[in-house]
This record gives structure tokens, sequence and C-alpha cells, in this order.
């Protein structure tokens, strides 16, 4: 097996005084697409933010054989680890435009930056068209291809994506699904998805996590898991 | 007609004097909603400063480029060392150490320089240009000053990355954390710009109210009317609202003038200009809750 | 709302009635300015008590309370100077006054939150001393020569000094309004209040009618702060427009601040403070100057600022809200 | 007022009973609260922050003064013992404060408490205590009561007196005058203009506009539009320095051009007609009743030499053009003689038994030709004055020294 591009060992996080991840390891290959699943409350999004350092933690999070844990939330993004968090991440008052350049404000190469924002237009020809426009008033799909390609552009080695599905028309979130699966294969950027929809997630991913009440309890090929009776009764509902 | 020219040129020249300081309000509110009660005592303090560097022999432009720069720099220096570690603290409590912190800025201006006032000079010549006798040259300095600092906040705001990042950080800062800006230090660069917008605004009223310890006591409630008649938020906002304020409340007095000159009866006058200019802004605010310009934003709960 | 220890409270209650009867017996520990002095830290934490009420417990900010203050003062003295009315009857007429105006101006608040209602009640608090000494009113108020009055007069023969009475006037009437205050939030309208203050818009949706609670309680906020205003009408003896500038509606922030935002026994640790804090900083500031021989001339003023933001950086949700997280870890250790 | 107060302050005795009452008491020692062998205790209030802070330099100076008092020995071998406590300019504190002095401190007397509205809130209580309050730094035309107020006493000359004598002057040098007059919208505005209206008397007609300002407003310059458009001749200028500087130079910008009374308040050079600029004040007339540190025509005078000499020794660092320290140090010095002339008999009626008996008391800093002269009905220490008219960068005296009539 080879090297892991992030390794999580033992991660506990705290609100506050209340704890909400007890126990979680796991590793996500480079270049693979690795999901979460689990369900309301277990810890799924904390796992994300505590990568990051948005909450309290403890245990050990390495990024690129790096000690990630603790590191302030942007020395984090400066690895080039892009989050893209739950309900839309962009700058809702900003427009298009804006929060594509704001997204790449760490990288000092102007013309890889110009590169990169073609990229991203080939990806999402909409944004393109709102170029303009307010992030806040575009509809609920633009803003998350929004989301997902100011993450681009910080040409990032790792994608953290929390929920990219929520809230969106079904057509929407499939074809957010196969951008993301040409993003993964193209860009060589490896994908830790965190989804409520386990069937989507796990025919994109190729390995599989199952989060309950803070710790791991499952983790596996996708096809494996996708397979197990448990989960199919509890994530898949069949 | 006469009279009502002179009290159209003097509304803006004050309305400017407000504009100008609730720029600096503004730029905090932006970058760390927070409203600042103490901007005009360290707009005064500023303004000190460029005076003591002109006693020391500079000219008028290098005092006032070095007290800017100090004053971004003590700016700075405020929100990391006293506003950092309450960055969780509630707002009200926030509001208190502003206070506070007005409180020292004036005592000590006071103690440093005694509280005798001082005249100020103005780098505008003197009579080259101006209407006479309905604006004069300062007062068109002003102005002119105003609208410069605005357009440079504007281009700032607007094109550079750092400017970006602010009102990123501003908008949303976890999300501003997520793209790699350092958001505590935009908070830090977001004072010390108010601190720095603050210095010329105090350098620019010097010379109209004299300098002294509470020359910025009356401007700053006029600043907060100015700046919330624009819309808090918006930094161009804040320009027209002191312009608003400024006239409205000389055309308050110019219309209680005439008034009484017509009928001989007083209704209102100087006394109560204020009053009814706040009043007048108040009732337009209750039509338009969200400030002139300001665009309502409805949070979630 | 945490409960102060009952046991405690009577406690402090009985002292608070017998020591001031030690004044003949121990006319220099319990004399008559101190009496009268903890007669001002009394009314001032009314008056920070009604702001709580509007600030604290119902999320709606106020800059504007000198103004109700002013109202009330204004109304005691001139129903005392014009009317010879006796000064007990000036605090009924200066409630229902600051009511009616407290409440008229919460109906355009309504439609301002925040930084704008913050606005408007500054505007309130800017017009008053201007309006007092508006010229078709100086017949009434005096204008800007103020209006001069007597102390309230001890009642039935009693065996008391004038500021004894003042006192027991004062704390009177303060248990009253203490006690009121305390039911009213117990009470069902009490948690609508605080539901309006906590979740605006889900309030709405509960079925409470957010228009109607947030006009009363601004009404009732202004009561209290209009009585607190008659109470100092008669301490001080004096009402004139200066004594009501925005300053006072800072002070009274700052005693609601620092004694603790949304918090009874936070509002009578602010109405001392608002008194002592002035005073401490001079004594502070003659002690540096005159003890540790400090060359640099550090005014009181100076003081008084350095004091708040080390308050507000030790205690962050004001004296009560320290004082009740240094007894709960008391507590627990 | 209230009707039914049983506690009428003392207006029944007349003020000369009291006084006569200690007169023979003269050899033996005697003390009310605040003295005695070794000490007297002085209470005094002024506003060291908020908006009238610059006043503060006023109470700098008594305290400087007294340790020098105390270095030099003390008065009649006894220290002085000067407490002075900050009040904001706000009466509810002036009240606690004073009544602090009086009753925790002790003191003797309050001694040139500031302010208009603050010795006000207080005036009823020190007459009921009975506790002088002396030589108090405000000039309102009510200090000056001894029928009623017996233990009151102002210092310089009121406000009124001097508005008259800028009214007799109008009517008496300038024909058809039409006159705007700017007030700051106060008790000390209202006590001039009243004055001045009192002065004009069937002439009031004159008065063709009148406007006001609060200190809180930035400028000015609003209302002196009005005034010049009310096409006035004369313009009476009743406003704090930087106020009346601002009008100065305004009137001067929008080229109105009228004759300017300047009410004595504002009269330093240093903080009215230097920002305002010389330029635009040649002319203007005003009233005296001190020296300026700034003007050079008093440089050989022994009072101002002994000044400047005290300032250096003293104060070492205060800016020497503020008004301020010359009107604290002629106060102070009556004070110390007030004091001095009671020699053992430290009683409070005693006191104002001396305040009361000066006789042409020649006090530094007064200007040649004014003295302080006080008896048992004449409770205004101060009442002439002498006109001036700025030329250069000075003011020029001219004419006599004017005694006003009214008490």
């Amino acid at each position: 097996m080879m090297a892991a591009l992030l390794e999580v060992k033992a991660l506990k996080a705290f609100y506050g005084s209340t704890q909400s991840l007890y126990d979680v390891s796991f590793e996500i290959p480079a270049g693979g697409i690795t999901t979460l699943l689990g369900a309301n409350g277990a810890g799924k999004t904390t796992t994300l933010r505590a990568i990051c350092n948005m909450v309290r933690t403890e245990g050990a999070v390495r990024f690129e054989g790096h000690d990630i844990l603790g590191k302030p939330t942007e020395e984090i993004v400066r690895r080039r680890i892009a989050h893209v968090p739950e309900g839309r991440g962009t700058f809702t008052s900003l427009t298009v435009d804006e929060n594509l350049r704001i997204a790449a404000y760490t990288r000092k190469d102007k013309d890889g930056v110009k590169a990169e924002r073609e990229r991203v237009f080939n990806y999402f020809p909409r944004l393109r068209e709102r170029i303009q426009q307010q992030a806040g008033t575009l509809s609920g799909g633009e803003q998350q291809m929004l989301a997902i390609a100011r993450a681009l552009m910080l040409k990032p080695r790792l994608m953290l994506l929390d929920e990219p599905s929520f809230g969106l028309a079904p057509l929407i979130v499939v074809e957010i699904f196969r951008i993301l699966k040409r993003i993964n294969e193209e860009e060589k950027v490896s994908i830790l998805l965190v989804e409520q929809n386990a069937a989507l997630a796990l025919d994109l991913a190729s390995h599989a996590y199952v989060l309950e009440t803070g710790r791991v309890v499952m983790s596996g090929d996708s096809s494996v898991v996708k397979n197990d009776e448990n989960i199919r009764k509890s994530y898949l509902g069949y | 007609m006469e009279q009502f020219l002179e009290q159209l040129a003097s509304g803006l020249a004050n309305g400017a004097i407000y504009a100008c300081v609730a720029l600096a309000l503004v730029m905090i509110y932006v970058s760390t909603d927070h409203l600042n009660f103490a901007q005009g005592e360290m707009a005064m303090f500023s303004t000190y400063i460029s005076w003591q560097l002109m006693q020391w022999g500079l000219n008028f432009w290098v005092a006032f480029l070095g007290a800017v720069a100090i004053s971004f720099v003590m700016g700075v220096l405020i929100e990391r060392v006293i506003l950092r570690p309450l960055h969780n603290a509630p707002v009200l409590s926030v509001v208190v150490v502003f206070i506070g912190l007005l409180a020292i800025c004036n005592s000590m201006a006071g103690a440093i320089w005694s509280y005798l006032i001082k005249e100020y000079p103005s780098p505008f010549p003197k009579s080259s240009f101006g209407i006479a006798g309905v604006i004069g040259p300062h007062q068109l300095g002003v102005v002119l000053i105003t609208l410069i600092v605005l357009s440079l906040l504007f281009a700032f705001f607007r094109f550079t990355p750092l400017g970006l990042a602010m009102r990123a950080a501003a908008q949303n800062p976890q999300m501003a954390r997520l793209v790699g800006v350092r958001v505590d230090w935009m908070l830090a660069l977001g004072w010390g710009l108010a601190a720095a917008i603050g210095a010329v605004a105090g350098i620019m009223v010097a010379h109209i109210v004299y300098l002294d310890p509470n020359m910025m006591g009356g401007i700053l409630l006029y600043a907060f009317a100015a700046a919330l008649v624009g819309g808090i938020g918006n930094p161009g906002g804040a320009v027209v609202g002191g312009f608003i304020v400024g006239v409205l409340e000389n055309m308050v007095a110019y219309t209680g003038n005439q008034i009484e000159k017509l009928t001989g009866v007083y209704i209102i006058g100087n006394g109560e200009k204020l009053t009814v200019a706040l009043i007048i802004v108040i009732f337009v605010l209750t039509l338009k809750p969200a400030g002139l310009f300001g665009r309502v934003v409805v949070k979630r709960v | 709302m945490r409960a102060f220890p009952r046991k405690w409270l009577a406690v402090l209650i009985a002292l608070s009635i017998v020591i001031p009867l030690l004044h003949p017996v121990l006319p220099d520990l319990v004399s008559n300015y101190r009496l009268f002095l903890v007669s001002t830290m009394i009314i001032a934490s009314i008056a920070v008590l009604g702001l709580n009420l509007l600030t604290g417990f119902n999320g709606q900010i106020s800059l504007g309370h000198s103004a109700f203050y002013a109202v009330g003062a204004y109304t005691a003295a001139i129903l005392m100077d014009k009317l010879d009315c006796p000064y007990y009857l000036t605090l009924p007429a200066a409630a229902i006054l600051s009511f009616i105006v407290g409440y008229l101006f919460g109906l355009p608040a309504l439609r301002l939150e925040g930084h704008y209602l913050a606005l408007a009640t500054f505007a309130l608090a800017l017009s008053v001393p201007q309006i007092l000494k508006y010229k078709w009113l100086e017949g009434l108020t005096g204008g800007v020569q103020g209006i001069v009055l007597s102390k309230p007069e001890v009642p039935f023969g009693l065996p008391l000094t004038e500021d004894q009475w003042l006192y027991y006037y004062c704390l009177i009437v303060m248990l009253i309004l203490y006690w009121a205050a305390a039911n009213i939030l117990k009470s069902r309208s009490g948690r609508a209040m605080m539901a309006i203050r906590d979740y605006h818009i889900a309030a709405d949706t509960m079925g409470i009618d957010t228009s109607l609670y947030k006009t009363v309680t601004f009404g009732i906020s202004a009561a209290y702060t209009g009585i607190a205003g008659a109470l100092s009408a008669s301490a001080i003896a004096f009402v004139a427009p200066d004594s009501f500038s925005f300053f006072l509606s800072i002070k009274f922030l700052i005693g609601l601040v620092v004694g603790g935002v949304g918090s009874l026994t936070g509002s009578v640790i602010g109405g001392i403070f608002y008194v002592l804090v002035d005073n401490s900083a001079q004594a502070l500031s003659t002690f540096v100057k005159n003890e540790l021989g400090l060359q640099f001339d550090l005014s009181a003023y100076t003081v008084f600022g350095i004091l708040l933001i080390v308050l507000m950086y030790l205690m962050p949700m004001g004296i009560a809200g320290g004082l009740f997280a240094v007894i709960r870890r008391l507590r627990r250790s | 007022m209230y009707k039914t107060n049983r506690r009428a302050f003392v207006a029944g005795a007349s003020a000369a009973a009291i006084l006569s009452g200690t007169r023979a008491a003269f050899a033996q020692k005697k003390y009310d609260d605040g003295a005695s062998d070794t000490e007297i205790k002085i209470g005094h209030t002024n506003p060291y922050s908020g908006p009238a802070s610059s006043y503060g330099v006023i109470g700098k100076l008594h305290q400087a003064y007294w340790k020098a008092v105390n270095e030099r020995g003390g008065i009649n071998g006894r220290k002085i013992n000067f407490i002075t406590y900050d009040d904001g300019y706000s009466p509810p504190k002036t009240v606690e404060m004073v009544r602090k002095l009086v009753e925790e401190d002790k003191v003797l007397c309050t001694f040139n408490t500031l302010g208009t509205p603050c010795n006000t809130a207080i005036h009823k209580y020190m007459n009921q205590k009975k506790v002088p309050q002396l030589y108090v730094a405000t000039g309102a035309s009510k200090w000056g009561d001894p029928q009623h107020f017996p233990w009151t006493m102002g210092y310089q000359p009121d406000y009124q007196t001097e508005a008259v004598i800028y009214a007799k002057h109008i009517l008496a040098n300038i024909k058809n005058a039409k006159i705007a007059v700017l007030m700051q919208n106060d008790d000390y505005g209202k006590d001039y203009f009243e004055g001045f209206k009192k002065g004009l008397g069937k002439d009031v007609g004159q008065i063709v506009k009148h406007a006001t300002y609060e200190t809180t407003d930035p400028t000015v310059d609003s209302q002196v539009i009005q005034l010049k458009d009310s096409g006035a001749n004369v313009f009476f200028n009743i406003s704090i320095p930087k106020f009346a500087a601002q009008a100065i130079r305004k009137a001067a910008d929008i080229g109105w051009k009228p004759t300017q009374y300047l009410n004595n308040v504002s009269s330093s050079v240093a903080a009215t007609m230097k920002p305002a600029g010389f330029d635009n004040c040649q002319g203007i007339i005003t009233s005296l009743y001190l020296m300026d540190s700034t003007d050079h025509q008093w440089d050989a005078n022994e009072d101002m030499k002994g000044w400047r000499e005290f300032m250096a020794k003293n104060m070492p660092g205060a800016n020497i053009a503020d008004g301020g320290y010359i009107y604290a140090y002629s106060v102070s010095y009556l004070m110390e003689q007030t004091l001095k002339h009671c020699g053992d008999n430290l009683t409070r009626a005693n006191l104002m038994k001396q305040a009361a008996s000066f006789n042409k008391f020649r006090v530094p800093m007064l200007l040649p030709g004014i003295s302080v002269s006080t008896s048992a009905s004449d409770f205004y220490p101060i009442q002439a004055v002498q006109l001036a008219r700025f030329k250069g960068e000075s003011w020029d005296l001219f004419g006599d020294i004017m005694h006003a009539e009214s008490s």
C-alpha cells in the first residue's frame, strides 16, 4: 500500500466542554476518493472541522508526513487542503469573480492562478456567465459549484467536501458528482467526502469509513461496505 | 438666497467632517462588527501627534503622513493588545472597553498637551480657490480630501487582494480562514486603517474647530448618525450620510430662521436643529430600516 | 436566571434596614453622607435595572435611558415646584409618564434593530436636554437654570435624619421594584420577553405577540428608569438639563455591563459600581501620585479608563457573571 | 420652590447679625470643623474630566498654590489641607462631592467650586449647613445675595454687570445699532443675555437677531451666517474661547464686519484671539479685570514677575499662556489673605466676616486700579472692569475703570 496522504489517529474533538469525537482514526491514500458515512450527529462534520483545526482537538493528524494538528486553520490551508464546508462555502456578499480571487489568496504564482481559472470555468461553464453576480444571488446548485470551484483555485492536494448534495435537486447532484469524479481523475486531487446520501457517496468513493457517535465503527472498500448488511439497512435503506 | 447658499455650503463643509469620521467608524465596523466609541478620541490623539511633529519642525504634509502612519501602527497595536483577549466577550463588554479607551485617550492628551485650545494650520492656499463668502478654501479642501480617501478605500477593497481578504474576513471569518486569510490580522489591519483614516479626519477637522482634547466629542455624535444613515457597513453610504446630516442640520436651522423672520414666532432654531435633523433621519430609517444605502441581511435563526 | 439564595437575601435586607438605624450610636461610621451615598447607589441601581429589563432580558439596546431618567426627574421636580405636590406622589406620576414616553418610543423602535435602535435611542438622549431648554417650555422646566427643590421631609415625626429617611424611602422603592421585576421575569410574560431576546424570529412563530411585548417592555423599562430619575430629583434637590446628557446613558450602560447583563443582582452591583468607580478612580489617582510618587500626571479619568478595561478583561460577563462563575467553581471543587 | 420647607434657610437672620456675634472673640483661639492648631481644611470641586476639563488647570494651580503656602510655613502656623475632587461638571456629582467634603472630610469651607449649575446644586445645602462657599468660580449674578444666602460669595465681576457695561457702551457710541447676539445655550449665556437686555433698557429692540449654540455643536458657522443675514452692525459674542474664535473667524470669512463685543470669558489672547487670527480680531471690544500673560505691556509689572516666578518654581512645564492660571492665582491669594485675617479665630462665621471685610484690597494680577471690596451687604468682591480694544496682538485698555452699580 502506498503512503497515506492524510493520516488521522485517535482524534478527539470538543465543543466547549462537550466531547463529540472520541476515537477517530483513518487514512486517505493519495489520489483516491474516500467517504465518511454516518448518521446525523455521528461526528462527520466535526471530523472535517478537526482536520482544519476549527474545533478543539487532541490526537494526531498528519498530512504528507507533517504533523498539522493544532496548526492555525490558515496555515493548514497553505498546505493545500481545501475545505468546502456544509451549506455552500461561498462568500455571499462577494461576486463570483471575487470569490474566485479570494480563493487564490495564498497563491503567489499569477500565471498559475490564471490557468486555474480557465480550468475551473471548463468544469463549471455556468460560473463564467455569472462572473459579476453576487454569490448570494446564485441558485443553490450554482453556489455549490462556486464553492467547489473556489476550492479548486487553491490547486489542492486534498479536498474536504461536506455534504455537497445538501438541499439540491437530484439532477444537479448527479451533475456535481460527475464533475467531482472528473476533478479527482484529471487534477489528481484526493477527496474526502462526507455525505448523507450514502448510495451516491459509495458509488463515487473507492474507500469508506463509517462513524457512529464519534467513533469509527467500520471501514473498507466501498464495494465491501456497500454490501454489508448493517450498512445497507441503516444508510442505504434497502 | 445668499443665506441659503451659505448655509448649504457650511452644511457641506461640516458634512465632510462627519463623513471623514464616519468613514473611520465604518472601517472598524466592517472589519470587526463593533461601533468604536473611542474613534473620535483616537483621531484627536493622532491630530496631536501631527501637531507635535510640526512643532519639531516637520512640514505639514510630512507631519500628516507621519501621524497617519503612527496612527495606523497604534490602531493595529490597540487591536492586538487590548481587544484580542476579548474576542469572545459580549458586544456590550467591548463597548465598555471602548469607553475606557475613550477616557484614556482624552485624559492622556490633556495631560501631555494641556487643554488650552491650539490653532491648527490649514494646508490649503489661503484664497486661491474657494468661492469667496460662501465656502472657504479649507472647507473645499476637506470635501476633496474626504472624497479622495473614499476613492482610495474603494479601490483598496475592490482591486487589491488584501482589501478583498478584509472583506472576506468581515463577511465570514470561518470561511475566510478556509481560504487561508489570517483573519486575526485582518481585524488588526481594519483597526489600523480606521485609526489612519481617523487621523486624516482629525487633521482636517482641527483647523476648523481648533485642536483641543475635547474637539471630537460633539463631532463623534454626528459621525455616528452619519454612519448609520448611510448604512453602517457601507463606506460610500457613510460619506453620503455625513453630507446629509451636515446639510440637513443647517437646513433645519435655516428653515426655523426663515419662519421666525416671516411670522415672528420662534418654532425651531439652533437649539433644536440637531434634534429635528435626527428625528427626520430616524423617520426615514423606520421606512428603510437598513439605512439609506444598506442592504437588508436576513440572518439565519 | 440564577436565583440568589433566599437565606442570604433575607439577611441582606435585614442588614440594610437595621444598619442605618445605628446612625445615632455610630455617627461617623453610619454617617448621613454615607447614607446619602448609598441612596444614590440605590437610585442608580434602579435605573440600571430598568435598562437591564430592556437590554438584558429583552435584547433591545438603548443609549437613551438618560432621557427617561430626565422625564422622571422633571416630572417630579415640576410637580413639587409648580403644584406643591408631595414628593411621594411624584413617583407614580413619573412612572406613568415615563412609561407612556417609553411605550410611544418603542413603537417606531420596533422597526429598528441593533445599531439603528442604538441610533434612535441615542438621538433621544441628545434631544431631551434640548427639549428641556426649549423656549416655550422654559416656564415649566426653568430652562437652562433648572429647578431647585427641597429634600424629602421625614414623615409622621419619625426620629430620623433627612438622609436616613431618604435612604429608607429609596430602599423601599427599590425593594418593591425588584420584587416586581423578579415576578415579571418569572411569569409567562417574562419568559416571552426572554424568548424574544434569544430567538427573535422563532418567538414570532411561537405565537408571541413580539410587537406588544417589545413596546411594553420598553415602557416598563422607561418607567423604572423614570422612577429612579424622580428619586434623584428628591435626593439631589436640583434638576438642570446638563445633568441629563448623553454621558448619563453611557454611565447606565457601564453600570449594566459591569454589573451583569441579564442579571437582577448585577443591576444592584452595577448601581453600586456606577457611584463607586468615579470615587475609587480619584482615590487611586491620588494614591499613585502621592504615595507612589509617580511624576507623570495620571489623572482620575485615565485611571477610570484603565479600571474599565481591566474589569472587562477579568470579568467579561460583568461582576455578577464573574462572581457566579467563581461560586460555581468553588462548589464543584 | 417647595413652600412647606420647615428648615427655611437662614434667611430670617440677616448676615450682619450673624457676623457681629463673633466680633469680640479675636484674642482666644476658636475653631469650627476643619480648623485646628495645626491645620486648616479647605474643600474644592472642579471638572478634571469630561467636556469641561479645560478648567482643570484652575484646580491644578490651587494645589500648587497651597503647597507653596505650606512650604512657606502655612498661615499663622497652620498648614493648609487642600482637598480637591473631580465633579466632571455634573451637578449631582458636585452634590455628592461637596457633601463628602463637608460631612466626611469636615472642611472649614469650600473655595472656588467651579461652574454655575454645580454651585447652584449646592447653594442651598451650604447655607443650610452654614458652611462658607467662598469665591465660587462662576460669574453668575446670584452669588452675591447675603440676605438670602449669607454663606455664599462670588469672586469675579458678574456676567450681568459686564453685559450692562457693553450695552451702555453700544448705546453711547453706535448710532442706529442693530445688534446680533451669539449665546451659549446655558445659564452662563443666559445670564449675560439678561444683563445685556437690562442694559439696553428701552432700546432692547435694537437686538435684531439672537442665535444660540450647544457645546456639542462642532462649529457655530451656521449661527454666524444667520447673524450676518440679519443685517446687524453690532455683534455681541457670548461664547467660550473655542466657539468665540470660530465665530470671529467665520465672520471674517464670510465678509461680515460688525463692531464686535466679546465676553470676558473669552478674552484670553492665547485661547481665543490667536486661534481666531489676529487679523480678524482687530477692533474687538471686551472688558478685563485680570492681566494676560501673553500681553507684553505687563512684562515689567511686579505682579506679573511674581506670578511668572511662582509658575516657574511650582508648576514647571505648565502652559503659561493659559489664563486659568492667572485667575486661579489671584483667587487663591485672596483666600490666603482671608484666612490670614481670621487669625486664631477660625470659625466659619468669622471666615465669612473676614471675607466680607475687604476694603479696596489689592489682589495681584488684577488690572491696576481694580481692587477687592466687600461688606456685609456687598458679596461681590470684584465689581470693576476696564474696557479694552484689540490692537495688533494684545488688548489696548481704554477709558476709566468702570464700577458697576449693580449688586
